[in-house]
């Protein structure tokens, strides 16, 4: 594939080009290439160890390649860090939750306006207008558009870590949706949850990827086959740091390497059934 | 933890009132109480000697919320809080005995108030310098160089070099009338107490204020995640930094502030001692609680009388303890410090805290 | 407290005559005028704070949607439903279906499809007022089975982004439909309330049969507006109290608060954030009147004693004494005794340690008066409630009265009566026993079913169908319902729901069924508290990984058997409960064993559990159990056990 | 030239004592992974000790001996008591013990000894100088070098040839497996704290024949942790080399800086060529990066 500076396709938001990533002796990503359209639920698939955490890490900023180029909206953001990445739009939640345990659910879920908001030291410490007026209106988006669709409201006082782990998640992902991102990276989202959740959560990526409020483009990194399947519009699959296929759930399902590594082993994925 | 516990029949009908201070009439009945006692009864029937305690309380709660600041709530430990004291303290001593003031200035009392902003300012800038190793070394290391900090700015800096100033010697003197604070000169423990009261509820609204906005919550994220944080769009190296400027800045108001109450300032008001005492006064009021750091400096003051009350008289029959006492405290202090690590680990705020939900929840247990 | 017909003007003190001509909407509109943007006529708590909306919105929302409801075609008559949880929407879509002229029906939210489907085609509705996307899909799926039901509209829209057939439409739309009818027309919205008059029909109620299909009581707004003055006359309430809505619309106590009484008086009411946050929103608005029935008091207990059970010693002994010396204050009170000086003195210490924090985490601090109704209170509870210092009142009334008909008065309470008719009320107790009623808040009459309205409304009095009497004092004592008393082997009368409350107040029996009418002894059927005794046992460090085998267990049966015994106390031998059995699994409304309001549906449950009524009264100690239950998540299970039977100690079994 | 070689020689036979003591802090740290701030206080207290043994009139060795022996039992003590607990806790908390433990000795020591300066008399060591090539040494420096060197090997060797060594090193690397031989992992922590309290001892021991001996012995303790830093928190080797380069930093410092910086510039150096260090190579020189995984 041809390296170039040359204006990418339009509705591209984020497009990986032949990365290669590795730790010490460790090949973790050998030359993967993914292009994420504007609107759409894009999966990541593949066993353990695939180096799909280590895909994200990259396209996150907290891992730098050794090799390859990142875009964004056409801009190559190789070196940005990962806190400018969240300024131009780029969210996401992590395997194992990642929550300020110590804090509450709207703290935790207010720590995601911080790019959306301006007071300083000097308007912080005094609290009167500009940061008050700020906190009100930050409080009003936390409640409306996020409490209300997650549906989180008895718990919004209390402490993330005596939650269950399933709203544990579901903060998560309620701090990352604060940003109003244009990204968002779902890193196993529905690893560790009951049935009930797993429902839950899978509404609430449809929810936001669909609904007038968001548009949020999704990359969702997951083990449950059904739910990818059902979920997005294209699945990429990861081996051992190489691309097998990137394609429509039906392309992927008919592939034959795929159904050979994954689809087979009917009972691996289907914990939860 | 974190939210006030509201009784039955308090309810908010906006944002503004549930970010609120005080949300009930009880909460801002105690508070006005406290300010009652604090600014009426203390100064009316405390004798100097309270008054100078209180001082003294005052002092440590100013040079522990820089250090509470940057442990608790950044997790960045610190152990040469007390070098960012001195360089405040130093910094209004010598704006005040070297800076050509216009002479209106001296007189209306407007240098040393001046003076203060700019020791905070330039303390800050400090506490920056050495915070900077922060953005690459965590933990251990990054204890190590603030200790560096300690040593370099005041057994190197200020004990060779900036002590030499103007000649004096080791110490500076303050020679009275210098220190004025708009009409009236600084003179009594009376008048530092309300100095002293000014600064430390401005530091502590300061502190609050800054914990519930923006600025806080980053750094509070640091401290519980910082790959998380900067995931969030959280600017690590910089918010770190800014913890340090404001903590350096408090202990610069700090310094200057304890500069009234001294008539010489010399190295030896901010020994290593000084900036361990600090975070065992945090350790001990508890980490990561403003309370905590009030409850610390009072019961670490408080004690320490406690314990000269009680020497004194023995001082009587053998002498020598007089002299001890400093050793004394130096192993009362070190083995406070160990018995409340092994048996309070967190901290006076977290018994308050106990304490005021056993009654919250009272009769039950939940 | 001043009672009789003469003490009650037609003017009564909130300045407001009631005749013929009165609507509900013409109060409402009255009020609504009067008051303005400057008092808050409800509270939602919403997004976090309690969002406040004035008489003026209130006004403003009702009456463009009752335009609204007009350009969608409603005419006077056509029967509106409604069904969601409690909050503004709810309130306004009744209100403006009264002003366009309609009869509003509600419908229980947790109301399975059939129950949905049986009163929208009976009840003729032609609109429905759905909260979200769970009652449009409900709606949807019952469309073409009502011929009448035309179009659905909705409130929230979350999830409802891929709806778009064209029966439905949402609530602002409508209210957008009234906007431009205003414009058209101005004065429409006051002519259409002055057209109304007091007797015409204003709600549809259904009843929860006890026995057989819910029944349609036909409410005029002159049922409902006198109802409301009658009990303000007895406990006035303040246009400065607040009232927290937070029991299903469907239910008449409810109603009545809301409408009859909140339009009255103007008090403020508050719809809770959601039915998982109620109880806690409850708390912070600390609401100053309740209406509730026994289940919601007895709930109250429950978390009262659970906490107790895990308290310190020291907090524990403190609340074992303040509730010692509350129940000796209470119940001088009962007996109208003179308070000592010193026990009023200990009433306060313990009101000040104990009860003002304990009332503070229910919710009751600011409660001048509390109402249970619908159901039977156990003495317990109720005794109970009041050694807090919490001024509960039992009422007695029925769907057909509008509410209520009958109720405690301040200072002269008795826990085992429901007190004295309200103003212009009277009631009759038939030789049979039954209770009769007549005032002006009587209904209209069963919605096609003559039958029954005949069977009912005799003469203008109202046959309740409840048995009782009027004891010395003329307090009215309610027995049980006449089919349910029971007959005892020595022949005596016995009602089945007072021992079951008593047994209720354990915390650690979550319902129970008694069994006995005409037969050698009583038993029960126990279901035990699932997460209580669940705690209990893992504090015995007990294994069981289900209810079922919980409920087995032979420790707990020594634990439910120890509770039988504190119940069966004071009781007349032939009436203590000899054997029980501890059932698999809990009552549950949605397998038809208990009505929406929680109400044991004991010919059901006889018939359900033939088998295990048939063993109690052999001489096994196991029945078999072979059944399907199904999990509120649609899941199936298959249950295989035998339930043990067990006598409790100190029972004789034969007759002696 | 001549400047510069006895700086290094100096260096070298200080920065042997050094090593001493830093092979102690790393010993605690890497078996119990307590960051140990009351190092130069645990100097002082087996300095003190045998200066008092010695003034009793018990030769030189034999009182270095008993002090040795004080010196375990107060390690083991001070492990039992105060760092016991703390196992699990997070490194602030531990941490402060250390310093409260440090606090609470050097009280103890000043109210025990007092704070003036104290010599061991008669010397132990010939005040004679000695030459080694151009380089004049004092015999205090040489003795203590020698002695520093033979009490490494010893170390050195206890680890890499007895049984407890070595069950102290299989502690160190895994807690888990070395419970599945049979080492109790509290005996190795109490074992480390021993071991640390009696190489402090006789690094505060030959310092104090240096110099004299007072509280700025202690000071002792500080100059450990640039040592340690320089060679990696958990490395032996490490504490060795870092011990003497530092020593010979210091005297470098000393020899050229002064003019330049007069006054304490040999006790600050160390400090500021720490802080230097890190900024550069934030983990140490065997330090390592963990990979932080999200």
């Amino acid at each position: 594939m041809a390296v170039s500076n040359a204006i990418k396709e339009q509705d591209v938001l984020l497009e990986i080009e032949d990365v290669h990533m590795s730790f010490g002796k460790v090949l973790a990503l050998a030359g993967v290439s993914i292009k994420i359209r504007e609107g759409e639920i894009h999966s990541v698939i593949g066993p353990n160890g695939a180096g799909k955490t280590v895909m994200m890490n990259i396209i996150n900023g907290l891992y730098m390649p050794q090799k390859g180029n990142i875009y964004y909206k056409g801009k190559k953001i190789n070196k940005l860090k990962p806190y400018k990445r969240a300024k131009l739009g780029m969210a996401r939640t992590f395997q194992k939750v990642e929550v300020f345990g110590g804090m509450t659910v709207l703290d935790n879920i207010r720590l995601g306006r911080h790019i959306h908001s301006k007071s300083g030291v000097v308007s912080g410490s005094v609290y009167i207008g500009k940061t008050a007026r700020e906190e009100v209106e930050h409080r009003t988006f936390i409640e409306e558009k996020i409490v209300d669709l997650l549906e989180i409201e008895h718990i919004r006082n209390k402490p993330v870590g005596m939650l269950p782990y399933g709203l544990q998640k579901r903060v998560e992902l309620g701090r990352a949706l604060a940003l109003e991102p244009e990204l968002l990276i779902l890193d196993e989202p529905l690893a560790g949850l009951n049935l009930e959740e797993v429902e839950d959560m899978a509404r609430f990526i449809i929810d936001v990827n669909e609904d007038e409020n968001w548009k949020v483009t999704c990359l969702l990194v997951e083990h449950d086959m059904g739910v990818v399947m059902d979920l997005s519009d294209h699945v990429f699959v990861l081996n051992f740091g190489n691309m097998i296929i990137d394609g429509t759930p039906r392309e992927v399902q008919s592939h034959p390497e795929v159904i050979k590594a994954y689809l087979g082993e009917e009972d691996l994925y289907a914990t939860r059934r | 933890m974190s939210t006030t516990w509201l009784p039955c029949g308090v309810y908010h009908q906006n944002y503004a009132k549930d970010h609120a201070w005080w949300q009930t009439k009880f909460i801002k009945g105690k508070m006005i109480m406290l300010f009652i006692i604090l600014f009426v009864v203390i100064p009316l029937f405390a004798d100097s000697y309270c008054l100078s305690v209180c001082n003294q309380v005052g002092y440590t709660i100013l040079g522990a919320l820089g250090v509470q600041l940057l442990i608790g709530f950044c997790g960045q430990i610190t152990l040469g809080h007390a070098a960012f004291i001195a360089v405040g303290s130093y910094t209004s001593t010598l704006l005040i005995l070297e800076f050509p003031w216009p002479k209106i200035m001296m007189d209306y009392g407007i240098a040393y108030p001046l003076s203060i902003i700019i020791a905070a300012v330039v303390a800050g800038l400090w506490s920056v310098l050495f915070g900077l190793p922060s953005a690459r070394v965590k933990g251990f290391y990054l204890i190590l160089t603030t200790m560096a900090a300690q040593f370099i700015t005041v057994d190197f800096i200020i004990t060779q070099y900036v002590s030499q100033i103007g000649g004096r010697g080791q110490a500076f003197s303050l020679p009275p009338g210098t220190i004025k604070v708009g009409p009236w000169i600084i003179d009594s423990d009376f008048k530092v107490y309300f100095m002293m009261l000014v600064l430390v509820i401005f530091c502590v609204i300061i502190m609050v204020n800054l914990l519930r906005s923006r600025v806080g919550r980053a750094w509070v994220a640091i401290r519980d995640n910082d790959i998380s944080a900067e995931v969030m769009g959280i600017n690590v190296v910089k918010y770190k930094l800014l913890a340090f400027f404001v903590a350096g800045f408090i202990g610069g108001i700090a310094g200057a502030f304890w500069i009234s109450n001294l008539a010489a300032i010399s190295p030896e008001h901010f020994p290593w001692f000084w900036s361990l005492w600090l975070v065992g006064v945090i350790l001990i009021g508890g980490v990561g609680s403003i309370h905590g750091t009030i409850f610390g400096s009072i019961f670490m003051v408080v004690v320490m009388e406690v314990l000269q009350l009680a020497i004194m008289p023995l001082a009587d029959i053998y002498p020598k303890l007089l002299m001890d006492f400093l050793f004394i405290k130096e192993a009362v202090f070190g083995l406070a410090i160990c018995l409340f690590m092994m048996f309070e680990p967190n901290g006076l705020a977290y018994r308050w805290w106990q304490i005021k939900n056993y009654f919250n929840l009272w009769p039950f247990s939940y | 407290m001043q009672q009789g017909d003469k003490t009650v003007q037609n003017k009564n003190k909130y300045g407001i005559e009631i005749t013929k001509d009165l609507t509900i909407p013409k109060l409402f509109y009255e009020k609504a005028r009067k008051y303005g943007k400057n008092r808050v006529a409800m509270r939602e708590k919403e997004f976090g704070i309690w969002r406040p909306i004035t008489w003026h919105d209130y006004l403003e929302n009702v009456k463009y949607l009752a335009l609204g409801l007009l350009s969608l075609g409603l005419e006077n008559g056509d029967k509106v439903s409604m069904i969601g949880d409690n909050r503004p929407e709810g309130l306004w879509a009744e209100m403006a279906t009264l002003c366009a002229g309609g009869v509003g029906v509600w419908l229980f939210q947790d109301s399975l499809i059939d129950e949905v489907k049986y009163i929208i085609d009976h009840s003729d509705t032609k609109f429905l007022f759905g909260e979200g996307q769970e009652e449009v899909d409900k709606a949807i799926s019952i469309l073409n089975e009502c011929p009448k039901f035309e179009k659905i509209i909705w409130d929230d829209p979350k999830g409802m982004r891929n709806y778009d057939q064209d029966y439905l439409i949402s609530l602002k739309q409508v209210q957008q439909m009234g906007r431009e009818l205003e414009r058209q027309q101005p004065q429409l919205f006051r002519e259409m309330i002055d057209k109304g008059h007091g007797d015409d029909v204003a709600l549809l109620f259904y009843t929860s049969g006890t026995t057989a299909l819910p029944k349609g009581a036909l409410l005029s707004h002159n049922n409902m507006l006198t109802m409301g003055k009658h009990l303000m006359a007895v406990d006035p309430c303040l246009a400065t109290d607040d009232y927290v809505s937070y029991l299903p619309f469907a239910w008449i106590g409810e109603q009545m608060m809301s409408i009859s009484c909140g339009l009255q008086v103007g008090y403020t009411i508050n719809f809770p954030e959601g039915p998982e946050t109620a109880q806690n929103d409850i708390r912070e608005i600390g609401p100053h009147v309740m209406f509730a029935p026994p289940r919601m008091y007895e709930q109250m207990t429950r978390t009262v004693q659970v906490k107790y059970l895990d308290a310190t010693w020291i907090k524990r002994k403190l609340y074992e004494l303040s509730t010692r010396i509350g129940y000796h204050v209470a119940d001088l009170k009962f007996q109208k005794k003179q308070i000592p000086w010193y026990w009023a003195f200990l009433d306060w210490l313990a009101y000040i340690v104990v009860q003002k924090k304990l009332k503070d985490h229910l919710g009751l601090s600011r409660v001048r008066n509390a109402y249970t109704g619908g159901a039977a209170m156990g003495p317990d509870h109720f005794r109970f409630f009041h050694a807090l210092g919490v001024n509960l009142k039992q009422i007695y009334g029925q769907t057909e009265v509008a509410g209520i008909s009958v109720v405690h008065r301040s200072g002269d309470i008795k826990f085992d009566t429901v007190g004295h008719p309200i103003p212009e009320t009277e009631i009759k107790i038939t030789e049979e026993g039954e209770i009769l009623t007549r005032s002006s808040s009587v209904f209209l009459g069963y919605y096609k079913n003559p039958e029954a309205t005949e069977e009912t409304l005799q003469n203008g009095w109202l046959y309740s169908g409840d048995r009782g009497f009027i004891d010395d004092d003329g307090h009215l004592v309610v027995f049980d319902r006449t089919k349910d008393v029971f007959t005892l082997r020595d022949g005596k009368p016995f009602s089945p729901q007072y021992l079951e409350t008593r047994m209720k107040f354990s915390p650690y029996v979550r319902d129970s069924w008694v069994i006995g009418d005409k037969r050698e002894y009583v038993t029960a059927v126990i279901c035990i508290d699932y997460s209580v005794v669940g705690k209990w046992a893992d504090e015995k460090k007990i294994n069981y990984t289900s209810y079922q085998e919980l409920s087995q267990l032979d420790q707990i049966y020594q634990l439910v058997e120890e509770q039988i015994h504190k119940a069966n106390k004071d009781l007349p031998e032939t009436a203590r409960v000899v054997k029980f059995v501890n059932l698999y699994k809990e009552f549950d409304a949605d397998d038809d064993e208990l009505t929406r309001t929680r109400k044991l549906r004991r010919a059901f449950v006889e018939k359900r559990y033939h088998d295990i009524v048939d063993a109690l009264y052999s001489d096994n100690d196991n029945v078999h159990i072979d059944t399907t239950i199904k999990y509120e998540d649609g899941r199936q299970a298959q249950i295989n056990t035998d339930l043990h039977i067990r006598k409790v100690k100190d029972c004789k079994l034969t007759v002696s | 030239m001549e400047l510069f070689l006895m700086a290094i020689t100096t260096g070298i036979m200080v920065g042997s004592i050094y090593a001493l003591v830093a092979l102690g802090w790393v010993l605690i740290y890497k078996c119990s992974g307590v960051l140990n701030l009351a190092m130069g206080e645990m100097t002082l207290i087996g300095a003190y000790v045998s200066l008092s043994f010695y003034s009793m009139g018990i030769p030189f060795l034999p009182a270095l001996f008993l002090s040795l022996i004080i010196g375990l039992i107060l390690g083991i003590l001070t492990e039992r008591i105060f760092l016991d607990k703390l196992i699990g806790e997070p490194v602030l908390t531990v941490i402060m013990v250390t310093v409260g433990l440090s606090f609470f000795f050097k009280g103890m020591v000043e109210l025990i000894w007092g704070t003036d300066t104290r010599v061991f008399t008669p010397p132990v060591f010939s005040i004679e100088p000695v030459y080694i090539g151009p380089v004049i040494v004092g015999q205090a420096y040489l003795w203590s070098f020698v002695a520093a060197i033979i009490l490494l090997i010893i170390f050195v060797c206890f680890f890499k040839y007895t049984r407890w060594g070595l069950a102290m090193q299989a502690t160190a690397d895994d807690e888990m497996a070395a419970l599945s031989i049979g080492v109790s992992a509290r005996f190795v922590y109490a074992a480390a704290w021993a071991i640390a309290f009696m190489a402090a001892g006789v690094g505060g021991t030959l310092l104090g024949n240096i110099n004299g001996l007072n509280i700025s012995v202690g000071y002792l303790g500080l100059l450990v942790l640039p040592a340690v830093v320089l060679g990696g928190l958990n490395s032996v080797p490490g504490a060795i080399v870092g011990g003497i380069a530092i020593g010979i930093l210091q005297n470098l410092a000393g020899a050229y800086l002064d003019k330049y910086f007069p006054g304490g510039i040999k006790e600050i150096a160390p400090f500021v060529f720490m802080v230097v260090f890190l900024l550069f190579k934030p983990h140490g020189l065997w330090g390592w990066e963990r990979i932080e995984r999200v």
